[in-house]
């Protein structure tokens, strides 16, 4: 089946980002796909590639973006969510005038039609929030 | 046609469980996760509440969420069953339609 | 699968408060250009987005309660409220704005766009969606 | 000595408000902000909880945010009483410390 | 204004779903080396951060239970937790963790950590500290 | 009096920051000092220069850095909390091999014994959460 997933959750604050990443993983294992996960609210500061989390703690940019290139997985974050929070690739920030971008590499930025796409395209629809 | 209905957060700090336990209907299946899985504990304010819909609702929970939080698997409502992520899955795909209630 | 899915957004979350509310109804713009079947479900603290005369110059937060009744030119007519949500709230259907559309198979005649359901109704509702989603 | 208590969350999803009332004392202020600001609405479920307290506890409603969310006034239980944030700061000041229910 | 104030903080929230649990204990930790009068409450969800036999393997987040066996060893010593919050919740005293210090005014005897009080102690405690910080 | 503020949320994800915001600009016209505010969990996510909110949106980050410029307000950004979620400040970057930063000017990243500090020799602390 067709699974399409939705991170509402900002990584670390809430376990959101890292149930769907557990449920993307086994999801794969059994042979599902999962086209595309969609970054909406704060969930899209799952996206920063500058994070630097303990030593001994998960990094969960890193994991996403190692599961979308193992699986071909779209990671789309939510353009007018992101700009909100400060969340840019190098396209926006020259756009906006901003002198830096976080995006990290697997992650890319466009609009909410992503996720209503994925909502007609995929068989089921799982969201993961707050 | 049938539901699975995500839940998770503590249903002692927040209504949300109580309201899908309002809403699900009869062969829809209730998972919880994450911090709602203390909604399983037997014994608690929240208990009969869950209780009265198992008869017609099934009731699962995760079981890395349980075990993170240190809830043996014994202490909870008879007839929770506990899954992994692979049962979620397979949830998720047996049901027509997966609601989250967030 | 049919072309056209049935959407349902579920808002169950009071405004300002959070941005879910907003970010929600963001949602529902954008995807009201898909031309799917839409409904918006308002039940638990949802209910409070929908009260009239929101102001909030003192908060400094932007007032998005407008857009609500914009929803009609968008062709997204159905705004289901649960009852029993409004009443434990000490709400009436009078404490929320009027939203309206205009009926295109009707001679265009303008029709409230909210309808309130019983909790039952709104189990109904959410059980005859090909896609929930959740704010 | 006595304590301003603030809640923010809506008493009709999450259990703070009840769980700052019954942890409130004799003399103590609560002050409702955000979306708490409902736990004041007269004829609600909660209503009978929060004016149950009110004898000894006094009760405030930050006016910005029940304006915002287009609550009158007039809607509100008898006895709470509306400040704007510079009520706000005077309760801080006047009670010995504050309290935030998150 | 004493040189030494009394600090409370207070977890009302679950470990693991949210960050709070943990990001409150690393204040408790670097605020210990400022020899202020510490006191912890754990209420409402609060109390299940203490639950003994956690393991989270599964989750892939890290486990940070232990790290409140060592509060003694930063002379945090006064671990209060709500008898209510804890029946409401079908847990008893026994379902925690055993949290103890040594006691220096008492030739170091090992000493429980975690006090049960009654909510009305429970009040009384918040009601006599001079800073609240709640997560 | 002296009053210390905590936020704990994002901005626009909450309204904590903006409530605080509120109940500072308050505080000042009163006549109260209020020395330092301690941005911790999400609420460091307020630092970020890289926002850029709709047009018609208050700007979160200027309004706060505005008000600490004009009254010497100390926003301190919680150096832990701040590197989990992926705001650095230029020394930070550095420090971690990242190769960009995105805080705001009148923010400065500093360690949790700010915020006891301020317990201390304030005397009333707020906290703004969620």
């Amino acid at each position: 089946m067709k699974i399409g997933v939705v991170v509402s959750e900002g990584p670390y604050t809430h376990q959101a980002a890292d149930t769907a990443y557990q449920f993307v993983k086994a999801a794969l294992d059994k042979g599902h796909e999962v086209p595309r996960v969609f970054f909406y609210h704060d969930g899209v500061n799952v996206s920063t590639r500058l994070s630097v989390p303990p030593q001994d703690e998960r990094h969960i940019q890193k994991q996403w973006t190692a599961l979308a290139q193992e699986h071909e997985i779209d990671l789309v974050v939510c353009i007018a969510a992101a700009q909100r929070r400060g969340l840019l690739d190098e396209n926006e920030a020259k756009r906006q005038g901003k002198d830096a971008n976080n995006i990290a590499e697997g992650f890319r930025i466009s609009g909410l039609g992503q996720l209503i796409e994925m909502g007609i395209q995929t068989d089921r629809l799982v969201t993961f929030g707050d | 046609m049938s539901t699975l209905h995500t839940v998770n957060k503590s249903p002692f700090g927040n209504a949300t469980l109580s309201s899908c336990l309002g809403h699900c209907l009869p062969g829809d299946a209730v998972l919880l996760i994450e911090d709602a899985v203390y909604g399983a504990l037997e014994g608690s304010a929240m208990a009969d509440q869950v209780k009265a819909r198992m008869g017609e609702v099934a009731l699962y929970v995760l079981d890395g969420d349980l075990k993170a939080r240190g809830i043996d698997a014994g202490k909870l409502i008879s007839g929770a069953k506990c899954v992994g992520y692979d049962g979620f899955v397979d949830l998720v795909t047996e049901h027509d339609r997966t609601q989250s209630w967030l | 699968m049919s072309d056209i899915k049935k959407f349902l957004y579920v808002n169950r979350k009071p405004p300002y408060g959070t941005i879910y509310a907003l970010e929600s109804l963001e949602v529902v713009l954008i995807g009201a250009a898909f031309e799917q079947d839409v409904s918006l479900a308002f039940l638990d603290d949802g209910v409070f987005q929908l009260t009239r005369g929101q102001n909030t110059d003192a908060i400094g937060v932007k007032n998005f309660s407008p857009t609500f009744r914009a929803l009609g030119d968008y062709e997204v007519t159905k705004l289901y409220v649960e009852r029993e949500s409004l009443e434990e709230r000490g709400l009436t259907e009078g404490d929320l704005q009027e939203i309206t559309y205009e009926d295109e198979d009707d001679d265009w005649e303008e029709k409230p766009s909210i309808r309130v359901v019983s909790r039952a109704e709104m189990a109904g509702i959410m059980a005859d969606q090909d896609v929930v989603l959740s704010f």
